[in-house]
């Protein structure tokens, strides 16, 4: 028997791997990862990894920058457990490895970043969550004893009796599968952008363990709140880092215009202002994108509108060596180079700041289960997370996820009861039906795109009831047509089809809680903007949303109060102060 | 991604099927996807997966060159297929096969978890002694010590090295480029106090290197694992005719 | 045994991979490859180089040089020392080319760039080429 | 630790590489190409074996002639092994080539000592 059992070998599941073998060596813990670990989505992260440490700033304007950013909807005793905590786990990294860029005298260097006040995000180049991840790897490897099961899928969580008892999972390669029986299991499953048409996001982010948690009776919080990022490239999606504004790069729009001070964000300086202008929060630039859009002043293209990205004033020298990634981004997959040509980019879905429900140890409320990273909505965030909070997120809740997982395996060491096997069995026969087979039926390919679609219909950048309300019927609809897809590979060596049928349950499952949480705040906040209800209102909805999974399969959604510690809730302000 | 238009220029994709239980050997299926310019081998792979035939198998995720999970050969060549566009093979035909060097699992599929075991063998982490700083301040790295070691810390995990690499496919006990790179990216950096002489310094290990040099040449993130190599065969031979000298 | 609870450790079940066959012709297969045997086959003129001059020195200190140069007359010992001229000239380029690979020389935080060791390998190559030719043909 | 004498002949292997390098296409084409052609005269056999009477070039021959065939010898090994697909017959081959190098180096001494 496990002890702790990790789904997830991203950032937040290997630093969690990593507490459990570093605070207690007696303790089995294992990593189940649908991909080889160092191919986690955390390896995309480009721009940096928040955390104070430079003179002259302070833990108090980071947390002051990270719940404005949210608009208030953070937890504010966990903003702060996190900005304490985040420098020494960036230290820590830095301890193991980690190439952090460097001043000339040997310090750690840091950069600006959107949203924030202070220049405090550490960054190794602009590949900060490759090398990030890849340090994490490398330094599990030193820990023989961490058990990993590398491209095994997670199918369901088992839980009786409000208690997790581990996992039902299936061996890709083989597809064998297993129930592996664990005293405590922790998410790390990472985000589900891929529920949307037009992301940033991986292949692998189809929101797993929101649903796994879900299904087995864990809440999710505050699933309205989708980060749409400002600039990412057409067609691909692939992101072009904040930090090539924190270098200085302008958003201009068709008229070469820099839009961004037409929108309260500010007046234009030729170098970068922190919070101001192109560093404004993000749901605020990608907001003022469609409101460029609307006033016919971006440029039309085969994939959509887009507006500039403008670094050419930057020089080569510069964007070669603060962010090089961007250069070989946009010449291996746009084609042009960003020292002579301008960016065409427009907001791609990036980010999910709801996800399962925890408190500040990571624990949910379902008894040995707990989940950190972004699949998990401590909540930090709020309703819009600021570039280069979330690597230190994982960081920081992985670990105290691990620790709390590890102590709670260490009190409960009883046998796991008989249902585990039968709730196995039952998860057995029902991928074996799936394997078998069916000739008829719609492309899981198809409805995924539908369902992708009917998101971005009516959970995109701005939303409204109506629309909202029909997106819950089609989804509905979506979910029923899901059970009957066609499938053409019935074998048991890497069934990659088997495995894309299970995410598109997940992602359903996930959708319909995004939408019912979307409807069900009438207000305004952060990257949730309804047209029907335009402003913000506190007196009702100051207040994460709690959905649970209904008998029936359909999310319920309340309210749950904000932990307001001592940052009243105030206006934002961008560019004015 | 679904395509509309119906005068689409098309190419032709012959692709490596591999179902073990089924087939004895890979066998070539062919399919015709849609050419757009902006599509990489990848979207084509996807578009057969989503369209015409949800049984083949391959492994991508980021699509963005990072991850390292897309190598395929393409027409021979060791790519990235999600960096590799298919208007660079004109008319076609493009031929897409597993790497080689690996057992084929599946596919496109191939069994890298050997890579893996020699990964971990050459110690690819930090390796310090003596009393550790404490959490509030860092081991100072100047930008040229970062410099020093930088480029070999860039590898991906894709094996394109591995696959064009004619000593690993013929003797897959060869530790190989990008192991090796990686044991060099810790062993240059000033922090790691390590010593991994005993792993390096072995006729599997970098003298098993006959310098080709296709590693390199494939490499997508400019690793160049046999400069790496060839820079331990000399501190190897340095070490072993002058036993005092360490590095 | 699908229906346990998975024990302990993470083994794999070995799954029918195919393992391609050894491929005779790999060297075939790519230019570069090519280019690498060629490079390696190198080292055959240069052991026949070594076997000439042996004979050449043996001749001379013997007292045979006539003979010899009557021998080195002949076509197809020219043919084959023309060759042995090209292959000793190909080693010789891409041996100096690749020597900044082995050697990453860094005047403190200044990598010198290759292109300048290889530079100065092929001025040491020219110059010590002269140096031979000036010693043999002088007039005594 | 696992001993190799792999870094000895690697050693022996470069310094091989570069001697044949900087030397060899220049003797070659002198002696080779150049003087059978009559493009060049042959020197005199008293110029030639004044020169290799010098001390200096007779050990700068031996050495030459040393390093040059271990190089081959180094090369003609590995590349036939990959080549042929023998590396399990590697003890046998290194034998053969080596051996057949060091048998070069005795006959080049014995020519030079042989001299004096
Ligand atoms: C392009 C891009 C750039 C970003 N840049 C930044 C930045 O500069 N700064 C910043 O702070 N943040 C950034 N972010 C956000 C940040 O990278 C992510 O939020 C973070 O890396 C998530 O890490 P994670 O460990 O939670 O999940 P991931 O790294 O996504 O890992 C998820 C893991 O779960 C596994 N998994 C999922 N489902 C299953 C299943 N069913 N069974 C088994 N295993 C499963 C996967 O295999 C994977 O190992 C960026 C995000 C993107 C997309
Ligand atoms: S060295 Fe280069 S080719 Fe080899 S695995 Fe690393 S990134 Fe890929
Ligand atoms: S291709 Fe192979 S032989 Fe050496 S230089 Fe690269 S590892
Ligand atoms: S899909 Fe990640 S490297 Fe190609």
């Amino acid at each position: 028997m496990i002890d702790v059992l990790i789904v997830g070998g991203g950032g937040a599941g290997l630093r969690a791997a990593i507490a459990v073998a570093e605070t207690d060596p007696s303790m089995k813990v294992a990593v189940v990862s649908k991909v080889y670990p160092m191919r986690s989505h955390t390896v995309s992260a480009e721009g940096g990894a928040a955390g104070v440490i430079g003179v002259g700033d302070t833990l108090d304007e980071h947390c002051y920058d990270t719940i404005s950013g949210g608009d208030w909807l953070c937890d504010q005793d966990a903003v702060e457990a996190f900005v304490a905590e985040a420098p020494e786990e960036l230290i820590r990294l830095e301890h193991w490895g980690c190439p952090w860029s460097r001043e000339p005298d040997g310090r750690v260097a840091v950069r600006p970043f959107g949203g924030m006040k202070k220049v405090r995000t550490w960054y190794a180049a602009d590949k900060t969550g490759f090398h990030l991840l890849h340090t994490l790897f490398q330094t599990t490897l030193k820990y023989q004893d961490i058990i990993r099961y590398d491209e095994w899928y997670v199918t369901q969580l088992i839980v009786d009796d409000g208690r997790v008892h581990g996992v039902v999972a299936v061996e890709i390669r083989t597809g064998r599968i297993e129930t592996i029986a664990a005293r405590t299991v922790i998410l790390a499953t990472g985000g589900c952008g891929r529920v949307f048409p037009f992301t940033t996001n991986a292949a692998i982010k189809t929101g797993d363990g929101m649903a796994l948690a879900y299904r087995a009776g864990a809440p999710l919080k505050d699933m309205e709140f989708v980060q749409y990022h400002p600039t990412g490239l057409p067609f691909t999606g692939i992101l072009i880092t904040e930090a090539a504004r924190a270098e200085g790069g302008w958003l201009i729009n068709k008229d070469g215009r820099r839009y961004l001070q037409d929108y309260d964000l500010g007046t234009p300086t030729p170098t970068p202002q922190l919070r101001s202008m192109e560093l404004g929060p993000r749901d605020r630039l990608s907001q003022a994108f469609v409101h460029e859009q609307h006033k016919g002043r971006t440029v039309d293209t085969p994939y959509g509108p887009v507006v500039y990205l403008d670094l050419r004033h930057l020089g080569e020298d510069k964007i070669d060596f603060r962010i090089p990634f961007v250069r070989e981004l946009c010449r291996s997959y746009q084609n042009l180079d960003p020292v002579t040509d301008l960016i065409p980019v427009r907001p791609v879905v990036h980010y999910m700041m709801g996800g399962v429900h925890t408190d500040i140890d990571g624990a949910t409320p379902v008894a040995g289960l707990y989940a950190a990273g972004e699949t998990a909505c401590v909540s930090i965030n709020g309703a819009n997370r600021l570039g280069s909070n979330s690597l230190p997120e994982i960081l920081v809740f992985g670990r105290r996820a691990g620790v709390a997982a590890a102590g709670f395996a260490r009190e409960h060491r009883e046998a796991e009861p008989a249902v585990v096997r039968a709730q196995g069995q039952d998860e057995r026969r029902r991928l074996e039906r799936a394997r078998e087979g069916r000739r008829t039926g719609e492309r899981v390919a198809d409805l995924r795109e539908e369902m992708q679609h009917t998101l971005e219909g009516a959970a995109g950048i701005y939303r409204t009831g109506d629309v909202l309300a029909k997106a819950v019927d089609s989804l509905a609809d979506l979910r029923e047509r899901a059970e009957e897809t066609r499938v053409d590979d019935t074998s048991t060596a890497f069934n990659t089809e088997l495995i894309n049928l299970q995410e598109l349950h997940t992602m359903l499952e996930v959708a319909q809680t995004i939408v019912a949480c979307a409807l069900n705040r009438q207000e305004s906040r952060g990257a949730h903007q309804r047209t029907d209800f335009p402003a913000r209102d506190d007196d009702a909805y100051l207040a994460h949303s709690l959905v649970h999974r209904a008998p029936d399969g359909t999310p319920s959604v309340g309210l749950l109060p904000v932990t307001i510690t001592r940052w009243p809730p105030g206006e934002r302000v961008y560019g004015r102060d | 991604m679904a395509v509309t238009e119906t005068d689409t220029r098309t190419i032709l994709l012959e692709v490596a099927r591999y179902r073990p239980g089924e087939d004895d050997k890979p066998v070539f299926q062919e399919y015709d996807v849609p050419l757009m310019p902006d599509w990489a081998v990848l979207d084509g792979l996807n578009y057969i997966k989503d369209q015409l035939d949800g049984s083949l198998s391959f492994r991508w995720s980021c699509r963005m060159g990072v991850c390292g999970s897309c190598g395929m050969n393409v027409n021979g060549e060791p790519r990235l297929t999600c960096g590799t566009f298919l208007t660079e093979y004109g008319e076609g035909p493009v031929r897409i096969e597993p790497l080689k060097g690996f057992p084929v699992i599946r596919d496109l599929v191939v069994d890298i978890d050997d890579f893996l075991a020699k990964l971990s063998s050459v110690r690819p982490w930090l390796v310090r002694e003596g009393e550790e700083l404490p959490l509030t301040t860092e081991y100072a790295q100047t930008p040229a010590q970062l410099e020093a070691y930088k480029q070999y810390s860039m590898c991906i995990n894709c094996l394109l090295c591995y696959s064009a690499c004619p000593v690993y496919v013929l003797d897959p006990d060869f530790l190989g480029p990008a192991a090796i790179a990686l044991a060099q990216r810790y062993n240059l950096d000033s922090r790691d106090m390590g010593d991994r002489f005993d792993v390096l310094n072995l006729d599997d290990s970098v003298w098993g290197c006959v310098f080709v040099g296709d590693c390199t040449r494939v490499c997508p993130k400019h690793v160049d694992p046999a400069e790496a190599i060839q820079r331990y065969k000399v501190t190897a031979a340095l070490r072993s005719v002058l036993p005092w000298s360490r590095r | 045994m699908s229906d346990e609870i998975t024990p302990s450790a993470a083994v794999r079940t070995t799954s029918d991979a195919y393992r391609p066959p050894r491929d005779h012709l790999w060297f075939a297969r790519s230019r570069h490859y090519i280019v690498f045997v060629l490079r390696e086959l190198t080292s055959v003129f240069v052991a026949w180089s070594i076997v000439f001059l042996l004979m050449l020195v043996g001749a001379v200190l013997g007292g045979g040089l006539q003979e010899f140069a009557a021998l080195a007359a002949r076509p197809w010992m020219i043919a084959i020392n023309v060759l042995t001229l090209a292959a000793t000239v190909f080693h010789a380029v891409t041996f100096l080319n690749l020597a900044p690979k082995a050697t990453v020389v860094r005047l403190d935080d200044w990598r010198v760039p290759a292109w300048m060791i290889q530079g100065g390998n092929h001025t040491a190559w020219l110059l010590i080429s002269a140096l031979i030719a000036y010693f043999v043909l002088r007039s005594p | 630790m696992k001993r190799t004498p792999e870094p000895y002949l690697w050693l022996l292997f470069s310094g091989g590489g570069v001697v044949a390098a900087l030397v060899l296409p220049v003797l070659v084409l002198l002696f080779g190409v150049l003087m059978p052609f009559g493009v060049l005269d042959w020197p005199t056999a008293e110029h030639l074996r004044a020169l290799a009477g010098n001390i200096v070039v007779r050990i700068a021959l031996v050495v030459v002639v040393v390093l040059c065939l271990f190089h081959a010898a180094h090369r003609i090994r590995s590349t036939s092994e990959e080549l042929l697909g023998i590396a399990r017959f590697d003890l046998l081959i290194a034998v053969l080539c080596y051996g057949a190098a060091i048998a070069g180096g005795v006959v080049a001494v014995r020519l030079m000592v042989g001299l004096s």
